[in-house]
């Protein structure tokens, strides 16, 4: 690719860019949010055309007009939000458009079978019947990453695969990901982990705002520098927060909220649980060992069908997210395209939403207020573009998240639920973020933190509770835990 | 519920009627009649309304041969399309009578008698005063028309028979004519923009009495009288029509009646005890003229 | 200023006026008679208010991804009811009683798209049967002629030369949209069209948003029901609003509102109304026969949604622009190979 | 025998097949209360006729399902039909076609006019309520155009086709034209379940943008339902001529409402991606029960006809809610 400019209005997403990628190798595309990486993907495949520049494959000038003939030339893509069908099965995700047919029937046992076989190789097992809207985020995005590696392709190119996977799906993608490029096969891979991409690349590419920085070889480079490279300064010392002894809680305070009991049934199982003021509790699992579930049951977005919740020491019933925010709970979702975002609106009316909801429609924030709100987000988690009439839609990954963090900053909760709040959110951003949860909680915010990054759990909770198959095996105070002593933990299972 | 007797046993008598709907007063006038005369004549009707869908009066007189019913009598939704139907209730032995509207099948011997107006003629009646009352005129007679809903029988009919009479003489010319639905609205609306975009109009023909009631409206406010300075014919008669007739702001409204009761029930009571019966039986129909409508309106149930 | 939202739907009525004017140069002439502006434009304005009324309301209901099919019968009820009462009470009364049954009516069909959950389209579609046989059952299936002189002003009368029927449609329009606008309920039914699931989560009560949609829906319907029944001096329970949901649906779609729901445009609405209320009024105006009146219509919507659409538009002007490579390539920083 | 029992009682069906299985239910219901209480209604012979009476509309559905599965509508169904008995009758009678020439070229007529609106609907991004309005007028107009008067049918294939049933044993019959809608239920169930294309329609009622993204050809998709549906409205247009072995311009008015009810009511999604063609036979003898229902009623009058139908459709709609609610 050479010479590729996309502009969008009022937004130069990328300004010349060149990118090269050969066969056999694992190119990471680096860049913060916004930086055009999901956009260069989508000019080279076709979703979007270009403005100027050139794309060839091997040699030849290509111009693709869809991801349909990206696909047909061997250009393989798992695009930046999970783009999957959530009223199909997951076996049909995997393999729609190429399923397994005979006189152009439909082979439905053969296609079930092929996909559990698929999923078997990333060690994922699911009902490959079951409906993919009713997995997980991270469910669904094994089975975009296990559709685009079923493509005979040349190319392979991931955006940000791992955003939602664990250690262990992280290091089955990788394991992947090196047989295939020992075959030859030529990967573009973006990932705002810098030790993931330390772990595969052979070279990359990094962007800033649009414009090209260079080309590099990982040997010869470091982490510090890349940082530096992709953020345009030194970044004050990412570690830091780790070291800083985190300012305990008083030695005792008072319990916010207690779960006692509490279930779901096929959901999770009755756990007891209870947060005290100003504290972090981490929750720690595999994919799928229920940490949503248990989020949700606290924010009332589902029905417990058992047990009890008091806040304060005062009995609740937690109907729903409205009543679970009447006693100032918030809930941050993972999955920020179905359950997060509204697209079609802007940055500041997302922002305002949900403390507007409480207001009740009456009582309207006025607008120099929603401004004022917006320009504090936007500042404090360098939310791009910097304009609050941007529509949401519109925004790269990362951005989208931050917009989804503010939204729930915004309504000063007592209790906050993050789940998975740094998903596909830049190594910058994301330290911004864990400094501000950390400070939050020292002015008495009480915080649910939900990651897959376990690091960043343990980084900033001072208690973990640990699931496993849907239940809470374990609870741990966090005094030097170690991400070892949790996953001996959960291999254990026993609880305590 | 209940059972249904056997066609012409006992001398009890169930009438299936299908109706075409209720989509004019006049239509619900003429379903008035036929309920209230079944009643008094002791005629176990069996009743229902197609929403001006063919395939509903189809699948209603179906029903009336799985129920087994004395007669079927109709309204149908169009002229076309009955063979198949007629064709079973013929072989399930039930006579038919048609009511109101015609259909158009080669096999007369489906049904045993069509009762009902002629719309054709209704027109021609309407286009006959027309020529008397203008006979004397030497200018040239901008005529305007208000036009039944686009496609159906009436509208059809009424268009040719008008226009067989008014073409016939080159002095009338129809400036305007469009179709204005058989709805007050609509005639409203419509004569509005013929006020508007023809210079001069001296007589409409409105298809039915509402669309006339409705034009009289606009032409009020445009600022001329009707009845003077635009002459009105409408079909129908009914009661606001022969009002506005008897206040002079018509000048001439033919009857199409509705109230085919007591008349349709006399034949449904000699086609089932298997007399013969005239193959086409006219309704008792007049025209009205002011002093006719004074006359009629204190009577008129409709 | 082609940005604006309402630029393409207000070109394509203008273009339509033109049109008119081309054909005819005396459709644009207004007159005083009687103390009251008179003419086609006047003509339009008067008779489209029902249409907007309608609209207006339909608009709130399509932004919350729902649809309002039972509009029509809802006109045929309230002007039956208005008129039946008529006979017996006073206006207000009478007016009051009628607007009170289509509350009724509207949060009936609330009920079953935000409490039963059914599907709008279907949840609304039993009104629109049972309805209008409801419309025919206050009436008696006859057309119920009223001569109350109040009661005709709703639709005859005039203010300030302006005919009245449409200044209650402008003000209905303005009260709305300053509601809409000036409170929290614009954003609140944009978010809940536009995710509901995400609205749900995020504390707003849907439910009683979109069931409020549906009784002001109705309530739209139900004034436009008296005007209509004011204008024809009778309440026809067969006749009245009939198809009128889809001449509604018609004018929001062309006002630049998705039936997908989320982001709407009143204003655009009101014009999408006044549009296809032009449409009608120039088949008359042009004496197009009766028989092509649909073909000239199909081919009239047709025309206003291409020029309207962003995708048609950007096919035209583009004559295949094509990328030019660049001559040279620019060296990036560092060349390496990789071995593979 | 226990052992099925207990696998009976223990069986839990699919809930993506519940509003399907919820509205056989409530037809079975109806038509035990209607064989309770009118006792001709109980002849088989009563479902057949629905059948007999709605194998267009079914048709039409059929196709509409497609439509309505990518999330899509169409409004011109009713139209199209029309104008394809229109276009038949005056072929057949005014210019001396022979059937076999005519039934091809007016399926071809309508499969086009729904490509073309696919097309605008596709390419030019405009949405297809619009799109589909306006191919309603077109095609009303076109039928206008043809002739204002309904047209008998005297074909002798169109005779042979409208009156020769197809007896079952007893007194029982249906006409060919229920044959021929069964088959284009099955071909467009075995379609919809078995072949790529198919899935691609439930793909894109997904999400269009994901089935983009994922490399399906959603173009292709979407005006291929488009004009499926003008084909199924041209052949339900076909049915309806043998039906009434006549054309009326004024035919299939209201119909495409219809369709849509019938496919939403059989458990179809309107926003696109859940649902069967099973569910839209269902949802065709849903509304045919109803109307029976109150024929063979016969008391009431045109208003309350309505009103009841409102009310036995909100019966219906409810309790399928409720059902497929409760026994999740
Ligand atoms: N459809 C669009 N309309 C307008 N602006 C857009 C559109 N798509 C992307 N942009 C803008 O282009 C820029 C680059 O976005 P892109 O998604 O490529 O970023 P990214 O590098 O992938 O970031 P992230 O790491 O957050 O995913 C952003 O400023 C974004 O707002
Ligand atoms: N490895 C797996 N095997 C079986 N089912 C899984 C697996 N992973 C996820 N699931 C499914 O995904 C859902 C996961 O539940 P939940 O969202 O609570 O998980 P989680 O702990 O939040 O993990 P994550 O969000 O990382 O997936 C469940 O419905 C479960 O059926
Ligand atoms: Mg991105
Ligand atoms: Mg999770």
């Amino acid at each position: 690719m050479t010479g590729i400019s996309k502009r969008f209005p009022g937004v130069t997403a990328l300004d010349g860019v060149d990118f090269r990628l050969f066969p056999g190798e694992v190119h990471a595309l680096m860049g913060e949010n916004g930086a055009g990486k999901s956009t260069l993907i989508k000019v080279l495949t076709g979703v979007e055309g270009v403005d100027a520049g050139a794309i060839e494959l091997s040699g030849s000038p290509v111009a693709f007009g869809g991801p349909d003939q990206a696909q047909r030339a061997g250009v393989s893509t798992v695009y930046q939000e999970v783009n999957l069908c959530p009223n199909l099965s997951v076996a049909e995700n995997i393999f729609i458009g190429r399923e397994p047919r005979r006189f152009g029937r439909i082979q439905w046992s053969r296609m079930r079978k092929r996909a559990e076989e698929l999923l078997a190789r990333l060690d994922l097992r699911v009902d490959v019947s079951a409906e993919l809207g009713t997995q997980s985020i991270a469910v669904q995005q094994m089975v975009a990453i296990a559709r685009a590696l079923d493509v005979q392709a040349r190319v392979l190119v991931l955006d940000e695969p791992t955003s939602s996977l664990d250690a262990k799906e992280v290091e089955q993608l990788m394991t992947v990901l090196r047989a295939l490029r020992a075959d030859g096969m030529a990967i573009l891979f973006v990932s705002h982990f810098i030790d993931q991409v330390f772990a595969i690349a052979d070279r990359m590419t990094v962007l800033r705002n649009g414009k090209l920085v260079g080309e590099y070889l990982t040997a010869e480079m470091t982490p510090v520098e890349l940082v530096r490279k992709m953020i345009g300064k030194e970044l004050a010392a990412l570690d830091e927060l780790e070291v800083s002894e985190r300012s305990r809680p008083d030695a005792d305070p008072p319990v916010l909220v207690s779960a006692d009991g509490l279930g779901r049934n096929g959901a999770i199982e009755p756990f007891a649980l209870t947060v005290k003021r100003g504290e972090v509790v981490g929750l720690a699992g595999l994919l799928g060992s229920g940490r949503t579930e248990l989020a949700r049951l606290l924010f009332g977005a589902d029905h417990a069908d058992a047990g009890t919740v008091d806040i304060d020491g005062q009995r609740v019933h937690l109907r729903s997210p409205r009543v679970a925010m009447k006693h100032r709970i918030a809930f941050c979702s993972e999955n920020r395209k179905t359950e997060g975002l509204i697209a079609e609106l802007t940055i500041r009316e997302n922002i305002a939403l949900a403390v507007q909801a409480s207001r009740g429609w009456l009582r309207p924030i006025p607008r120099r207020r929603q401004l004022e709100l917006a320009a504090r987000y936007i500042e404090a988690l360098d939310i791009r573009p910097a304009d609050p009439e941007a529509v949401v839609g519109t925004l790269s990954g990362g951005n989208q998240q931050k917009v989804l963090l503010a939204r729930w900053l915004a309504t000063e909760p007592r209790l906050l639920i993050l789940d998975e709040p740094t998903r596909g959110i830049d190594i910058g951003a994301k330290a911004e973020i864990q400094r501000l949860v950390a400070s939050l909680s020292e002015d008495g915010m009480a915080v649910l933190f939900v990651s897959a990054e376990l690091e960043e759990v343990l980084r900033l909770s001072h208690h973990v509770a640990v699931l496993r198959d849907r239940r809470v095996v374990a609870q741990l105070a966090n005094e030097g835990l170690t991400p070892e002593e949790i996953m001996s933990t959960i291999a254990d299972g026993t609880g305590s | 519920g209940g059972g249904s007797p056997a066609a012409g046993g006992d001398g009890a008598i169930t009438l299936g009627f299908a109706q075409v709907g209720a989509e004019s007063g006049w239509r619900t006038a003429n379903t008035k009649s036929i309920q209230e005369s079944a009643k008094s004549a002791n005629i176990t009707l069996k009743f229902s309304d197609a929403q001006q869908k063919q395939a509903n009066q189809i699948q209603a007189i179906r029903s009336y041969i799985q129920q087994k019913v004395s007669v079927i009598a109709f309204s149908p939704v169009v002229e076309t399309g009955w063979d198949t139907v007629l064709k079973e209730a013929k072989t399930a032995n039930i006579p038919v009578i048609l009511t109101d509207r015609a259909i158009d099948s080669k096999d007369t011997s489906l049904y045993k008698s069509f009762l009902g107006s002629d719309f054709v003629n209704e027109g021609k009646e309407a286009g006959d005063w027309v020529a008397k009352e203008y006979a004397s005129a030497t200018a040239p007679v901008n005529v305007a028309v208000l036009e039944g809903t686009t496609g159906s029988a009436p509208a059809n009919d009424r268009s040719k028979g008008f226009n067989d009479v008014v073409k016939a003489d080159p002095k009338f010319k129809i400036v305007a004519s469009q179709s204005g639905d058989f709805t007050r609205a609509q005639g409203k609306q419509v004569m509005e923009s013929f006020l508007k975009s023809q210079s001069k109009i001296d007589l409409l023909f409105a298809q039915n009495d509402d669309m006339g009631l409705g034009a009289l409206d606009a032409i009020q406010a445009a600022g001329l009288t009707p009845g003077k300075d635009i002459k009105i014919v409408t079909v129908d008669g009914t009661h606001d029509g022969l009002q506005a007739l008897a206040d002079g702001k018509f000048n001439y409204v033919v009857e199409c009646n509705p109230l085919l009761g007591p008349q349709l029930m006399d034949l449904v009571k000699k086609v089932a005890a298997g007399q013969s019966v005239p193959e086409r039986i006219l309704t008792k129909e007049t025209a009205f003229d002011q002093a006719a409508a004074k006359a009629a309106l204190p009577s008129r149930q409709y | 200023m082609t940005r604006h939202r309402l630029f393409w739907p207000a070109a394509a009525l203008v273009a339509l006026l033109l049109g008119n004017v081309a054909v005819s140069p005396r459709f644009f002439a207004i007159e005083i008679r009687d103390g009251h502006l008179y003419g086609n434009v006047i003509d339009i304005l008067r008779n489209g208010a029902p249409l907007i009324l309608v609209a207006v309301g339909m608009t709130l209901v399509v932004a919350t991804r729902g649809i309002d099919l039972s509009v029509g019968a809802v006109v045929a009820v309230s002007g039956g009811m208005a008129c039946v009462q008529l006979g017996s009470t006073s206006v207000v009364l009478a007016v009051a009683m009628a607007l009170g049954l289509c509350l009724v009516l509207g949060a009936w069909n609330g009920w079953l798209v935000a409490g039963l959950k059914i599907q709008p389209i279907v949840a609304t579609l039993i009104l629109m049967v049972a309805g209008r046989g409801l419309a025919q059952l206050i009436t008696g299936g006859q057309i119920v002629t009223v001569s109350s002189a109040p009661f005709l002003a709703i639709a005859g009368g005039y203010l300030l030369t302006l005919p009245l029927s449409f200044l209650i449609a402008m003000a209905v329009f303005a009260l709305t949209s300053l509601v809409v606008r000036r409170t929290a309920l614009g954003l609140l039914l944009e978010s809940v069209g536009g995710n509901p699931e995400a609205s749900r989560l995020s504390g707003l009560r849907s439910g009683r948003l979109i069931w409020l949609c549906y009784v002001f829906s109705a309530l739209c319907a139900g004034i436009a029901g008296l005007i209509i029944s004011s204008n024809v001096t009778g309440a026809d329970g067969n006749n009245a609003g009939l198809w009128m949901e889809l001449d509604a649906i018609l004018a929001v779609v062309i006002g630049g509102t998705q039936l997908t729901g989320g982001r709407f445009s009143l204003g655009g609405t009101v014009i999408g109304a006044l549009l296809i209320q032009t449409l009608t009024t120039t088949v008359y105006a042009l004496g197009i026969p009766s028989q092509e009146t649909l073909l000239f219509k199909a081919v009239v919507v047709t025309a206003v949604c291409l020029v309207q659409s962003p995708a048609f538009r950007a096919k035209l002007v583009r004559r295949r622009r094509r990328p030019e490579p660049p001559a040279s390539l620019p060296a990036p920083e560092k060349k390496v190979e990789v071995a593979s | 025998m226990t052992a099925l029992a207990v696998r009976l009682r223990s069986y839990r069906p699919q809930r993506r097949y519940l509003p399907v299985l919820a509205a056989f239910a409530l037809l079975v219901g109806a038509y035990g209360f209607g064989a309770a209480r009118y006792p001709a209604f109980g002849s088989g012979q009563v479902v057949l006729d629905i059948f007999i009476d709605h194998a267009f509309l079914l048709v039409v559905a059929v196709g509409a399902t497609f439509v309505i599965l990518t999330g899509g509508i169409d409004l011109s169904v009713g139209s199209v039909a029309a104008l394809s008995t229109m276009a038949s009758a005056d072929l057949l009678q005014h210019k001396g076609w022979p059937a076999y020439a005519v039934i091809p070229l007016v399926l071809a007529m309508g499969a086009i006019l729904g490509f073309a609106m696919g097309l605008v609907i596709h390419y030019f991004e405009i949405q297809p309520f619009i799109v589909t309005l306006a191919g309603m007028f077109l095609a009303r107009g076109l039928c206008y155009t043809i002739s204002t008067e309904s047209i008998a049918i005297d074909n002798g294939t169109y005779t042979a086709m409208a009156q020769t049933p197809i007896p079952l044993g007893g007194t029982l019959h249906v006409s060919p034209s229920v044959v021929i809608a069964l088959v284009v239920v099955a071909i467009a169930g075995y379609v919809l379940h078995f072949s790529r294309f198919g899935r691609t329609v439930y793909a894109v009622g997904g999400g269009e943008r994901s089935a983009l993204l994922m490399g399906l050809a959603v173009a292709r998709t979407k005006v291929a339902v488009y004009t499926i549906s003008g084909l199924c409205s041209a052949l339900g247009g076909v049915l309806m001529a043998f039906y009434t072995l006549s054309a009326d311009p004024l035919g299939g008015v209201g119909m495409e409402l219809d369709a849509i009810a019938a496919v939403v009511i059989g458990g179809t999604i309107l926003t696109g991606g859940s649902g069967y063609v099973l569910g839209t036979v269902l949802g065709v003898l849903v509304l045919g029960i109803i109307q029976t229902l109150i024929t063979f009623d016969g008391t009431l009058s045109s208003w309350w006809t309505r009103i009841v139908i409102g009310v036995l459709l909100f019966v219906f709609i409810a309790l399928q809610r409720l059902i497929a609610r409760r026994s999740r």
